[in-house]
């Protein structure tokens, strides 16, 4: 991890869990990223290049939009649509 | 409303509007409202055996919360009861059931209309069909909306 | 609709709306609706200790089964079934259970709104109040409208 | 019964049963009468005096308007605004 970089452990559900085959995954972001940035950076991840363009993401177990900006100990999770009912 | 009675759950296990009726009855209101979700056996024309149900359980149970508050601010109904079962469910089990009881029946149906209505929107919670040929899929869902942290 | 599969009864047994839920879910159906009227400890700003419900039952059964093939041709639930109680209530109990159950939900709270409105308007029920001072009163109903002979 | 009525069996419910003190009331009314007739015959007791002035009434358990007319062995009923539910 660079140094000023803040981890983000990212959980996915549904249908991304088994794009990904993982439950979560971490990544590094710069001080001050935004929902956006993290979405750009698990796009370069091969399982990944499929997500849609603006994919439900969640901070905090709040529905959070792309420019929301992510703090160290956020819990961020990418939410396929949901099917609940 | 300051303090709106209600519960809401995920859980794994059997659930059933009539259990939770019985919770929230109150002898000062006149109107039960239920409503239950049952697993079909046909969907989008295929045969369907079974469904998986996943949960973002931690979020889920927050997210039926706030949707019974609002639904009660929104309507005069005193209680309003939501569960949602996770894991498999076979044919005809209850899948989300909810229960609303109220002085009179417009606000009952109303408030358990709005929460049905909400969790099909916005409860994370995804569902994947098991059909008949053993193949499976997770199915299409909704998106929900983006940034609710301004709402409560 | 030719032969919708209805239930419609007068009884003087303790009924739920969970039994009749149980009753008519099936396997193609994915939402279950129902509604119970329940006695309440207050009406009208006064005390209620217990309600005698009384009908024409002869009449009543008729209706109601009238009242549920309208439901289901107005609306596409697949089953409505509804139960009216008569004799003496207790603070709590249930008056009349409802549930219908459809492939999809909008239907099955349609059906069920419509026959509870119904249900209010023009069956031939009536009710006494006895309240803790030891009086009684029939409650004021509603006048149902005239010459149905013509809507079938 | 004058010669040429028809026996009509009025049953009563609710507030009108009390009213009355009984169930049902028999009452004789000419060949081709119809239910206002009726209800002008039944107006004539002391204790249905009081009677709205278009009360329910259901001919063989259906509501029947004013101008519906009688027949012998109608199964007639006096109904009170219903309160079910």
């Amino acid at each position: 991890m660079t140094p000023g970089e803040i981890p983000i452990h990212v959980l996915l559900f549904g249908y991304y869990r088994e794009l990904l085959g993982a439950p979560s995954v971490e990544v590094s972001l710069p001080a001050g990223a935004r929902v956006e940035d993290l979405l750009g950076r698990l796009r370069q991840l091969p399982e990944l290049a499929v997500l849609p363009d603006r994919p439900a993401v969640a901070v905090n177990r709040r529905y959070a939009d792309s420019s929301r900006s992510l703090s160290r100990g956020d819990e961020v999770a990418l939410l396929p649509p949901v099917a609940g009912g | 409303m300051a303090d709106p009675d209600l519960i809401a759950r995920v859980v794994d296990r059997t659930i059933s509007s009539a259990d939770l009726a019985n919770e929230i009855a109150s002898d000062q209101d006149g109107a039960v409202v239920c409503f239950e979700g049952r697993v079909r056996t046909r969907n989008r024309g295929r045969q369907v055996v079974r469904l998986h149900y996943e949960a973002y359980s931690e979020m889920a149970d927050e997210t039926r919360r706030e949707i019974a508050v609002e639904a009660l601010r929104r309507h005069g109904a005193r209680t309003v009861a939501v569960l949602h079962r996770i894991g498999t469910l076979e044919i005809g089990e209850v899948s989300v059931a909810i229960a609303a009881s109220a002085a009179h029946r417009s606000d009952a149906f109303e408030v358990v209309r709005y929460v049905i209505e909400q969790v099909k929107d916005r409860l994370p919670v995804w569902k994947r069909e098991e059909y008949a040929d053993g193949s499976s899929e997770w199915l299409d869902g909704v998106s929900p909306p983006a940034e609710r942290e301004g709402s409560e």
